[in-house]
């Protein structure tokens, strides 16, 4: 069984990097039937979660196990071993391969990118000034004539951004945490209500994400402690959250609030 | 604090903030230094530009702001600047002004100068007189203000043949939320298939 | 026009635009002075800057714009009131994106897809609206595709003042050319010795 994360691949090509190093296999040598069985393996794990991508995971599937059929082809055997008669056959993994090293060019310099992202000089800038005092009634030039959408939608978008990152100045009462001793009360009021059964997400009515947070803590701590248990008839079914004990009392003594 | 560190952080922070400026107090609480300290180093600051001839900079006070201006004597500069035709700024106002509408019409300009924190009648007015921006509607209410919206004129300015065609705005919000939750779900199917495996062992 | 007064015209106009910031050829057109007096009075108000521990600014060069910025040292200072712009880090499948839009812009979305085995377009509609990329022409041929490249907000971002800066595109192909080559000299030498051992056996 393998443990296959959701999102945890960016698309065919980057799973079968993943596999090929994980395999310690030699990219240029690429054992076909190995890599292969492999790959179906994780795409049958994967295909459960629904990807968008489902349909680019199955094409490779497919040029996988072609180029897999091509290479069992019979070969003449001289071919193999002396290299002055290898002629125009080529090497059915050969197109693959140069994706793989293709792609895997841009990864590392994705990662690359991220670095500099992480390490990015801080320099602050300012919004431009307003120059309407400066400007004439009758001003008529408006845009420079290479305007385009991209320079609307980039506008708006400084606007936000704007507006966004003054927010800490104005807002400077902070928001008080629930704890998770009281939110677990809340929970298991919840549950009694409903009967002591309730859907998963019917538990997390809250908007904003601090209460979210909480609640789903004050969940884990409730199963900790088998005040309840949860139960998914199939993979990625909604979950139903039972109550198993009807009383708190003796099991919120030993709760680690992070104060 | 250094009087001349204190100098430099308090430039900086103004520089930031632009047109909006800061007051004392929020500077003060923002360079954890008592607003007597924070007076002075404006002061100073002023004084350091005034008397630096190479400076273009100088600082004002609009009732109990204080903002990071360029000096008065300077203008003529800045007039340039909004007559040159091919100068990217003097669009800036009207650009925004028309990307607000353009994104959330129909909007009064209430609306858009709390989106941008400025008054914005001007670039209205240019906008409508220039045909890119008209009245579409009047806001329910007391005020019945003025709905704007894009016109015809501006979909030929920007070459679209519909409204449709902006490019979409970021789900930037959507997205951040999208990792959470995968988070959280993938940190609940952990802790959910531990619990399973005790059940069944 | 005396320099210092150049100096505080250059910072005037910097100050002003913001953002958006100037080139040489901007600033001598407004000021009406040569392209290497405007060089030499950004060199002249960057060492300024540098050399006053009270100045909180400094001068930025992006491709060929110059922006009036803070100083790094100042950051935390800053970040006190306004969130770090790259506050929001970009995904994985963005960064990809984004790697292969900057080795090979122009480039179509086709093509993006192309190289990541993956549909492509929610991360590149995340990049264009956050200003990191856009459409910069379009391709031959009937479909007219976008091509896109990076944008002067992308080196800002990234903390470049120019394409040359990217680091260098990892080159695989040539190590494995050279691993090629090292397994062909090996065997070359173990056929060699061999021929050796045999003739002076």
């Amino acid at each position: 069984m393998y443990e296959v994360k959701l999102d945890a691949f960016q698309g065919p090509l980057d799973l079968l990097l993943h596999l090929i190093q994980r395999l310690e296999i030699d990219i240029y040598d690429i054992p076909m039937a190995e890599l292969t069985a492999q790959y179906m393996e994780h795409v049958r794990a994967m295909q459960v979660l629904e990807l968008e991508e489902a349909s680019e995971y199955l094409v490779m599937a497919a040029t996988l196990l072609a180029i897999k059929s091509r290479m069992l082809l019979p070969v003449h055997e001289g071919e193999m071993e002396e290299s002055e008669f290898e002629v125009e056959e080529p090497d059915p993994r050969e197109e693959l391969v140069q994706k793989l090293v293709e792609y895997k060019k841009f990864k590392e310099a994705a990662n690359e990118l991220k670095k500099l992202e992480e390490n990015a000089p801080e320099n602050f800038t300012k919004p431009p000034s307003d120059l309407s005092p400066f400007m004439q009634d009758e001003q008529l030039t408006l845009f420079n004539p290479d305007v385009n959408v991209y320079d609307l939608l980039y506008a708006f978008q400084k606007m936000l951004r704007r507006k966004q990152l003054r927010k800490p100045l104005k807002t400077t009462v902070k928001k008080q945490d629930i704890p998770v001793r009281e939110q677990m009360f809340k929970v298991v009021d919840v549950l009694k209500q409903r009967g002591g059964k309730s859907s998963f997400f019917e538990l997390f009515p809250y908007e904003d994400k601090s209460t979210l947070i909480v609640t789903f803590l004050s969940l884990l701590e409730l199963m900790k402690r088998q005040v309840v248990y949860v139960e998914q008839e199939n993979n990625f079914e909604d979950l139903t959250v039972i109550l198993q004990k009807e009383e708190l009392l003796g099991e919120l003594e030993d709760i680690d609030e992070q104060d | 604090m250094n009087s001349k560190i204190l100098m430099s952080r308090i430039e900086a922070l103004l520089f930031v903030v632009g047109d909006e400026g800061l007051t004392v107090k929020q500077l003060a609480d923002l360079l954890d230094v008592g607003e007597v300290d924070i007076e002075a180093g404006l002061s100073e600051l002023k004084t350091c530009y005034e008397n630096n001839p190479a400076s273009g900079l100088t600082i004002k006070q609009l009732a109990d702001t204080y903002l990071l201006t360029t000096k008065p004597e300077l203008a003529n500069t800045i007039k340039k600047l909004v007559e040159h035709p091919n100068s990217q700024v003097l669009s800036t106002a009207a650009l925004e002004v028309l990307a607000i509408i353009a994104y959330k019409q129909p909007i009064t300009r209430a609306e858009i100068e709390d989106l941008r924190g400025v008054k914005s009648e001007r670039p209205i007015q240019t906008l409508v007189s220039r045909g890119l921006i008209r009245e579409v509607g009047r806001a329910e209410g007391t005020g019945r203000a003025i709905l704007y919206g894009t016109t015809k004129e501006f979909l030929h300015y920007f070459g679209l043949s519909d409204l449709s065609e902006l490019p979409p705005l970021p789900e930037e919000e959507f997205e951040a939320e999208q990792e959470q939750t995968d988070l959280f779900m993938t940190k609940f199917q952990e802790v959910f298939q531990n619990e399973n495996a005790k059940r069944s062992g």
